[in-house]
């Protein structure tokens, strides 16, 4: 079997799901005859025929609020937001209905939806597209957010998204489509929606982070390994609902935490997580909590990206702050 | 120059503002029973109009938005739609949703504050949409779902002539033109959004216009004529049930009351315009013509009325009737399955007493 | 001089503006004739004209953008969203646009533009009426953001929003609007845009909040008070940028601290708080920072709301459970 | 039934395909500057075209959108524009830039990943707009702030014929409608969205008509007859100036090239289609015209190409040479002032040295 990457393990999980389950319909700007700008959705369209893969208008509220109407009805879209920074006219119809529809209507009408969306920077790209608001999504109840950081739990997870009854936003690193390949069965087999994933085992130091940041934290705890500091990795992915259990047993085994993401700093997701550690493992803590985030400033155009995103320096400084 | 194309907004009504045929009648209209049940169903909401505004008055409902003057619009729809179709309403479409199994109770429920309003009767239609406009996108949506499924069912939102601005509005427009979906778009034009007058919300002529921006037919039509509304809601629908697409259909009726029990509509308009617009009321319009026919009679009026009024308390009884709320229903329907988070938080919320004047 | 509630000593700053700049705009739904569903704007059409006070037609999106238009040209809108559950469809301009067009532009554009709205739960309203997202925009960089929790704060941090250069997210708490009454001379003296105020000195526990919780929280610190026990109370009014030190100090002196604001828990900007606390005061603590919070479930409907805000009973409850 | 509203909507075109007049041209097409000036700018923008799509492929810039077809559309209405006017523009418009201030090397520098490259030499002008439709809001405020302050100046906001499908979009024609605004909308229809044709975008068959939504004129004119859109662009733009309000003018064109230097336009569009809009480009029209009236030869073809590919070398020159990005450039115009949490990330980042491929 051949090895393939995070992009083409997407493309993999959309494709399983729609062959298993007719009500799953792709829909999104381009991903038709195009199989989308980064090409996720490539093939779909002669696999499955455009009854079941949609190229829509260019209008993000409009793919918002068409996918509530049809989830409604009990059919399964799996929308596209073409780059994170273009699914903001989408958030009135996501945070007012989609996040709403089962309690407000006490179950009647449900939301089975998945929005995905590339996500975050390093590309290249021009402006906007480069978007890591994942705390605006974690902070709306009734919302699931995602986010897979290998090719495996790309599939696992993209594919308990779909089965979920509930609406998933499904952030997709894009610095990662390409970067790793790996042997990713084309079984049907789900992750867990609410876990977390510990990728390291670690005594010293516990370094949690998700998305494309595990990058460079992975290589930040191999080359520590090296000067013989035991770091713990975690990959929080699902980052709505939050696996506390797995943050706080490995907080309390290690006593320090350094929190990496590529977000601004400022009420990003990794002040959730210190906010929980402070409030439930405070006496275990023999360190303050230090968070390496973006700068609270917009992703810079790409000449200055590789100046915003944590770099392995300033992860590895931070790391050796909270075990001096 | 040459000009490329050409459109035309078409106006109808059958029956004038005295109640006088002013062109053929469709053939319904044939029927007394079934002039009788519209002719009901608006007196039945004018009642429980008078009766809801009376309850938020003593504090026993919460903010409450008055249909008086506009119930020949949801009523003639409700009355042109199947009830395996899908309604989308926005939130005076009560004349509708009476009659596709929603109660006057689960209305009293939904302004009382509580989400078991929209726990109703009808397994597919949407509640009640409070985000002026968003409601056209889920009838587009639930329209895909049909024309997906092959089914002959039909979506209808239903938005008021201030929602006509958002882009929602607009863009709904477009995708129900370029997939020919089957869904009807109901601009209940009452001539004011709060205190913005239609003059105020957009420059064109007509609202129905705007569907020219989508490339389909928009028809404007005399909103208080109820045998307009369901003579004409009952071709589109028909039309988009047998793949002919879309249609927006703007009915001309007026907001006779305040915006809701928290509005003034003093303080922005004139007496004048409202008395002019009360002579064009839909429910004087349709007993005059009944009348007229021979089939109606201040006795028959006074017993519909009571008839009425003992329904209207019913609903009031089992809105006063229903079960307290508690902490738990907070939580338990946000996801199919709760999340830790969440069960710890229920379990939390569930020590500390509920605390509500209404409830 | 009589005493004005929250909702006239914004009435009185607005007024204030128009008057001393003529580059002052005021703009939304219903601000005109009707001078704002909560009469925030009454009397300003008489007062400046239909020049200066413009009813819009009904489109969030539409007041976002155009105010950044007119801002971009030296205007200074004072734009209005009816409902902060109604200001979503504006935030792809904000977020996109409003937040960025200084530093896109290196300076060369700005936008002192003032998005007011009304804010927070408690006033029995529909559904929709009673968001605090407040998170949402803190995490956005570009905009400053705040609460304000008296008449006088109300009017001194209004004029400091409209004269500030750069984008304001105004937050109103509907709660307040009318609940106390304060003499506060309309004499234009702006406060701070980057101060957190201390309503109460107190040496044994900091009580942090913002906006309407501040009722609770004050009622809270006076009870406790009567039971010995000394809290310090601090409205935090400027969320973005957060004075840092005045929360530092406070919880370096009384070594204890609890959060209360009215939005979800999850990604709230207590987060933030306790994760700045957990970074830079962390040998301070002598207990768990606890944050009392709205539960992560959509504002529920009025018969609920109660149960849904933070009560006095719960955040005496998380005082206590600190001070053990 | 009755018809109460009519509407058509004109197509202007000035030379054919083959660049012959197909109705009496306007006066300024008497004076050779003009039109030398007109082609001129559509020559070196289609040099720059191929140089920017070159410097990508070598590394040397970003994703770059090409405008190769389109030359006429931005050209015709920068001449049509005064100085002291508004431009609200999407990304494909370098030839009404160009003649506003903004340098061929200011464009490298957006396209090479730096915000100087928004920093050019027109004051009010907006940036290129990114989130597709946005900036036709910003047209209406900026013509909002012109009203106010009684100014005769005209806010112009250009968007492709995808943005059409946007809520922004219709958002912004209704408040031009209804404010009766100096501004006018011109959609660069290129017939493409990326991968979606413009007939699955929309079932209007005019872009144009999508004006009548807000009740005012809507115009198609032939965009790739750069006589046509001056002289359409002008009169619309001073119809704005002097009182008439706004208007929106659909350029039919045709995007010869990929959508970006990210893209492969040969998986989703035939060759065919491609050589057929070819034959209906701008610059061979004029081109043709100029040669028919005797005013335009080989020689001066080869002397204006090696002008602007002269003019295109300096540019990129100035590209290169341009200063190190630093890493207070993030913080330092976020806010006129720098927050106190701002300064101490700023001095943070300076520890950390910018590694960048392109800086
Ligand atoms: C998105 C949004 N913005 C603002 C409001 C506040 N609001 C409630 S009703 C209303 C006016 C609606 O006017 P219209 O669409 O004409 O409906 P009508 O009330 O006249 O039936 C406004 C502005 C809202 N509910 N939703
Ligand atoms: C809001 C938004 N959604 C999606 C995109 C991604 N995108 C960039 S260009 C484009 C197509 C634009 O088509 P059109 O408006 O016709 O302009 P053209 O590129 O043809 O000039 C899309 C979908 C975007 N930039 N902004
Ligand atoms: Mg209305
Ligand atoms: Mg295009």
């Amino acid at each position: 079997m051949p090895e393939i990457t995070l992009l083409e393990a997407v493309n993999q999980a959309l494709a399983y799901e729609m062959q298993r389950d007719e009500n799953v319909i792709v829909l999104g700007e381009d991903v038709g005859t195009n199989g989308g700008v980064f090409r996720a959705t490539q093939g779909l369209l002669q696999k499955f025929g455009a009854e079941r893969v949609w190229d829509t208008p260019l209008a993000e509220s409009m793919i918002a609020g068409m996918s509530i109407g049809m989830a409604s009805q009990g059919l399964k879209p799996v929308a596209e937001f073409q780059f994170m920074g273009f699914s903001y006219p989408g958030l009135d119809q996501i945070i007012n209905h989609a996040a709403r529809l089962r309690n407000r209507t006490r179950g009647r009408l449900s939301c089975p939806v998945v929005f995905r969306t590339p996500y975050g920077a390093g590309i290249h790209a021009p402006e906007h597209h480069s978007e890591s608001t994942e705390a605006i999504y974690a902070h709306t109840p009734g919302l699931r957010v995602v986010i897979p950081s290998s090719p495996a739990r790309a599939y696992g997870l993209l594919l308990a998204a779909i089965r979920d009854p509930d609406p998933v936003i499904f952030l997709e690193p894009t610095r990662l489509y390409r970067l790793v390949k790996q042997n990713v069965p084309d079984e049907g087999e789900a992750l867990p929606l609410d876990q977390c994933f510990v990728l390291r085992e670690g005594s010293d130091v516990t370094l949690v982070s998700w998305g494309a940041m595990l990058h460079e934290t992975m290589n930040v705890a191999r080359a520590l390994d090296q000067e013989g500091i035991s770091c713990e990795v975690i990959d929080v992915a699902t980052i709505k609902p939050l696996d506390r259990d797995t943050l706080l047993n490995s907080v309390e085994k290690t006593g320090r935490c350094v929190i990496i993401h590529e977000a601004p700093l400022t009420a990003g997701m990794g002040a959730e997580i210190a906010a929980i550690l402070a409030e439930q493992a405070l006496f275990f803590l023999q360190a303050p909590i230090v968070r390496v985030a973006g700068y609270d400033v917009t992703v810079p155009y790409f000449k200055l990206e590789k100046a915003y995103l944590p770099s392995e320096a300033r992860i590895k400084e931070a790391v050796l702050t909270v075990l001096q | 120059m040459v000009d490329v194309a050409h459109f035309s907004i078409p106006y109808f009504q059958y029956l004038n503002e005295q109640g006088q045929p002013v062109v053929a009648l469709p053939d319904f209209v044939k029927d007394n029973q079934t002039l009788f049940s519209l002719y009901r169903l608006m007196t039945l909401l004018r009642v429980f109009d008078a009766r809801a505004i009376a309850l938020q008055r003593t504090g026993m409902l919460g903010t409450y938005p008055s249909v008086l003057g506009q119930e020949a619009v949801s009523v003639g729809l409700g009355a042109a739609m199947h009830l395996d179709d899908v309604l989308c309403p926005a939130y005076r479409e009560g004349g509708a949703q009476i009659q596709r199994g929603v109660t006057l109770s689960d209305i009293l429920l939904y302004w009382g504050g509580d989400e078991r309003g929209n726990v109703f009767g009808h397994p597919n239609d949407f509640p009640m949409a409070v985000p002026i406009g968003s409601q056209t996108l889920h009838a587009v949506g639930v329209a895909c779902a049909f024309q997906y499924r092959k089914q002959a069912r039909v979506a209808v939102a239903v938005c008021g002539d201030g929602a006509t601005s958002q882009g929602d509005f607009y863009e709904a427009l477009n995708l129900a033109g370029v997939r020919n979906l089957p869904v009807v778009f109901i601009v209940a034009n009452n001539q004011w959004a709060i205190s913005v007058p239609r003059g105020r919300q957009t420059r064109c002529q007509t609202l129905a216009q705007k569907a020219i921006a989508a490339g389909f037919a928009g028809w404007q039509i005399d909103g208080n004529d109820v045998i307009a509304v369901k003579e004409k809601c009952a071709e589109a629908i028909e039309k988009a049930r047998t793949g002919g697409g879309p249609t927006l259909i703007e009915a001309l009726t007026y907001r006779l009351g305040d915006h809701t029990t928290a509005d003034d509509a003093s303080r922005y308009r004139s007496k004048e315009e409202v008395a002019q617009a009360q002579a064009k009321e839909p429910l004087k319009r349709l007993r005059h013509y009944l009348t007229e026919r021979g089939e109606w009679s201040e006795e028959k009026e006074q017993l519909l009325l009571a008839e009425c009024a003992k329904d209207v308390e019913e609903a009031v009884e089992a809105y006063k009737q229903v079960s307290p709320v508690t902490t738990d229903m907070m939580f338990d329907f946000h996801f199919a399955t709760l999340p830790a988070d969440l069960a710890e938080q229920k379990h939390l919320a569930a020590q500390f007493p509920v605390g509500d004047a209404h409830a």
